[in-house]
């Protein structure tokens, strides 16, 4: 395997695109302009190959079993993780965990560490745009246990000062859980000085990399994070799974969240005892073929180079944000100068609703997202309950950033007859 | 220029954009006897409506709030069609446009009491809009259910 | 949709195998016999290109999108739902929740479910021959709630007899929670009767269906389950994707399990609303290419009937007795009558470790599993500490059948010599 | 016969079959010095292992137990092995059979000192059956070091 960071494949759009069956859709009898990256990702010809070769050559069931397709199976599982624990520089494989996807990720943390980290009078740091899935266990859990849930706050651009961590991080904070990127402003969050900061106080810090570690070199000890969250589906990997990164001896120290076949190691009529790592956390038969084809999408990035991919979402971001904002009729969330952010770019039109101007695009072909993003308190704060959203992935071109901003203004010319 | 909006037509008739654009009985009604609001979160539809009802019949209503152009020129379409009818009057135009939507038939004298309301049928082609067509409709029905029985 | 039961294809086993790739494979250097279908299935070609299809035309995060990519995944997505809604005679497909497997099935209802209704005193009847993933969960639970984990036992024959049941069922039992059928003893339980027992003490009854949805015509109402869960890898369909089916106004009245995107209708900085069933219970992305391909394995079932396929099973059931229980040097673990038991067999031979015999067999391209079955204390009670079963499924054929008696042969003389 | 069955006898050498159909040292030790069991619950191998240690060195061994024909050979393998070795004579007979199980060089001296133990060699190719010859290997030392200490 080559370094994650820089790739041993060229980086040539072209070639990238024919990997991507779907590019060849026609959407309302237009070329498919894909924009909902931060949604889902689009998947190559060798992820999905990888499903159909284990499913037509290797279908198992893992572990434990001494049959050469088990056998098989379990190899290709765990080379998986170990691609994984690679890409995101993590010192053991073990301490990679497969989840069902990010949002799984952060549950199982708040419901096993946090269960019993945190107590009455203690409190839980967020920031103030974060998915949902990394607000809802962090309430929820904050109200079973008497505990607070502080938000550190964003200046008007949309970036947290370092600052206002102070007061808001202090000595009862027992976790504090951030993501790297925003998917509605596309900031790019200080995680590794929140982390000195978190550890400084002796709290641990989870790190929301569901937007970051597909579009950018991401290494876990550099970071010195606690726990980290991804799911593959956003990183050219399958649906229904997901990883959960943590340290090993915060991960040993766990109980475990789910019960059943594959995390035990033996069960009497009375009581069980708990399997190693990874195991522990993985209870009944895993996805799979999806964690093998996970792999396959970290083989595809790596080849890629993180470092490339990286440049060449910041290139797409620099000139559509320049064309955007040379309409005059929108308002861009978050920082304008995309050295501070990723490739993610909300908006609000002056006078088109998201939905309609969502709609509208899609009859010219062209996929963005619209609504709250799975943010609504962050997209209420900018005084609307809606904002349209594009993303960018290694597929996406400047010329389909020219096709949005003409069917834009196709949409403003129609809305204004 | 339309060429490239395939079907956009359909869903936006001009009767619907006209409504957007322009909204009837925006104004909030004093002392209203039926005041509720109806939302859609996930797309950032929120209106507040407001009726006064005189001897069973709507006197007068008042919708303010925000949406897409869908929802907003539904809710307009229906200001302008409840006020003067009786609940059951109400009712029974809320069972129309549900069935219309859907893309079930409606009776001529149906049609008849819709009118304008029928451009909204081009949300069909569009199932994911329906929700927004519906919005204020279903929460009018049941807010005058409510008032009703309580 | 045609009835689940009746089928509309012919059941041809030769051309079911055509549609198995897999089944093509050598292993080492002979024809792959796959006996381990009680741990998963093989995939037909059907279900592969379900995903392929997915993913090379549609992908797309379901919900809430207004392009065209997302509105068809979604479709897709939720009409698998009603697939499997049928296949099951659930009155409704909001009562289908998608899970990961069985396993994460189970832990859900004990997490939330059982969580909010078992409290100190109260007892949960299992029985003694559940899978690992139907136990552990039923004894964390007790032991928090100083409840008491009851088991039903069987006799000799791996049988429940519904007198046992009388004083282990009682008004202070809030759920019983049994197996549909074994995977070790291939016992048929008496479902729809300990569903009435247990009613009749106003308890809830929730059905292990790993082993019985795969294989037998299962129709919820009929047997008056509360709960029923079940895995699709072991039904022809992917890894990664389980099911949940529970009566409506019980799963109404549950709390959610995991908090994230799509399991929420409103989210402030202080609080949030739960969204309406099925999505209270699937936070974040769901697997949505893993269920759509569900849905092809159910129509390829379906087609067949599942009558159909209790049939075939039973024959080969029948034929594998008889041959197994002829040699002598085997002890059948379970009743003997075919007709009380699925096509799962589990045996001891008098002299050759079941992993020796694995090992063996796997030489001859046969595949079969050894170990405890993720049933410990059911294998223990049998005086052993692991045992051998073969288990069958649709493209299995008499031949396959002999294939393995004769391996078992050469085994024997081979350690013998 | 054996055509059919492949590679088996790479596992299963005559002299680990010989082990397995008639383990040595199966007499429980009285007043034994170290006393552990070791198992494999996934495969349902449990060995009990007891020895008699007198200076320092490994005056007795019982092996009692079941397991698969390679955890089983093994275990009489080892207590062949063990009996009048010191402990770190057989601290380095477990380094040396780990080494040559994975897969790595033993020296000439490591080979003359496990003999027929060398005959474990051919589970490499059975990578799932590494943990079966292992198992008892791992108690010993386990065992033998906690003894050592405590
Ligand atoms: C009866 C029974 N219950 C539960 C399970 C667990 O299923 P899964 O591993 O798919 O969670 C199995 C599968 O082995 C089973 O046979
Ligand atoms: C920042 C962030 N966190 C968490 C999630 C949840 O990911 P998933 O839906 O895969 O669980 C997302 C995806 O939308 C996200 O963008």
């Amino acid at each position: 395997m080559s370094n994650p960071e820089f790739g041993s494949r060229v980086f040539d759009v072209d070639a990238i695109r024919a990997d991507f069956p779907i590019l060849q859709r026609k959407i309302n009898g237009n070329d498919l302009v894909y924009l909902d990256n931060a949604a889902t990702t689009q998947k190559p010809n060798q992820v999905i190959k990888s499903l159909v070769d284990y499913y037509e050559q290797t279908n198992a069931n893992v572990h434990r079993g001494v049959h050469t397709l088990s056998i098989e199976a379990t190899d290709g599982y765990e080379l998986a993780r170990t691609k994984v624990a690679k890409f995101i520089n993590a010192p053991r494989p073990e301490e990679v965990i497969w989840t069902r996807n990010t949002s799984e990720s952060l549950n199982l943390v708040a419901a096993t560490w946090a269960e019993a980290n945190v107590g009455e009078g203690d409190n839980i740091v967020i920031t103030a745009m974060e998915h949902h899935s990394n607000i809802v266990p962090w309430q929820q859990l904050a109200d079973k246990k008497g505990a607070e849930l502080r938000y550190l706050p964003h200046n008007e651009e949309g970036l947290i000062e370092l600052d206002s961590a102070t007061g808001v991080i202090d000595y009862r904070t027992k976790i504090v859980a951030v993501t790297h990127m925003s998917n509605v402003l596309g900031t790019i969050n200080p995680v590794a000085k929140l982390a000195e900061r978190a550890h400084s106080v002796g709290a641990v810090i989870l790190v929301d990399a569901a937007q970051s570690v597909p579009h950018m070199p991401v290494d876990v000890q550099a970071l010195d994070a606690d726990f980290l969250c991804f799911s593959a589906h956003k990183m050219l990997g399958p649906t229904g799974i997901g990883v959960l990164w943590g340290k090993y001896d915060l991960l040993e120290a766990m109980p475990p969240y789910m019960f059943g076949g594959d995390m035990i190691l033996e069960v009497t009529y009375e009581d069980a005892t708990w399997n190693d790592l990874p195991y522990k956390f993985e209870a009944g038969t895993p996805n799979i073929a999806d964690a093998i084809a996970t792999g396959a999408a970290v083989d595809y990035l790596t080849e890629l180079g993180m470092d490339n991919v990286w440049q060449h979402e910041q290139e797409l971001t620099d000139y559509a944000m320049e064309q955007i904002l040379s309409l005059g009729s929108v308002r861009v969330l978050g920082p304008q100068n995309p050295a501070l952010r990723g490739g993610v770019i909300s908006f609000i039109h002056d006078t088109i609703h998201p939905h309609d101007l969502g709609t509208a695009l899609d009859q010219q072909g062209i996929a963005i997202r619209t609504g709250h993003h799975c943010a609504m308190p962050l997209v209420r704060s900018f005084d609307v309950v809606a904002a349209a959203r594009v993303s960018f992935y290694i597929y996406n071109t400047k010329s389909e950033v020219d096709a949005f901003v003409s069917g834009l203004c196709e949409t403003e010319g129609y809305f204004s007859r | 220029m339309t060429g490239a909006l395939g079907n956009m037509d359909d869903l936006y008739e001009a009767i619907i954009l006209d409504h957007y654009r322009s909204p009837r009985n925006t104004a909030p009604v004093e002392e209203a006897d039926v005041d509720f609001e109806v939302n859609n979160p996930f797309c950032g539809d929120e209106f507040h409506i407001q009726l006064k009802v005189e001897n069973d019949a709507v006197a007068k209503v008042g919708i303010t709030g925000r949406g897409c152009a869908i929802s907003q020129a539904s809710a307009s379409l229906l200001a302008e069609l409840v006020e003067g009818k009786s609940s059951d009057e109400v009712h029974a135009a809320v069972s129309s446009i549900r069935r219309l939507l859907k893309g079930e038939e409606i009776t001529d004298e149906e049609a008849d009491v819709l009118g304008d309301i029928e451009a909204l049928a081009g949300v069909r082609k569009f199932p994911v809009r329906i929700k927004c067509a519906l919005l204020s409709w279903v929460g009018l029905d049941d807010a005058l259910k409510a008032h009703q029985t309580g």
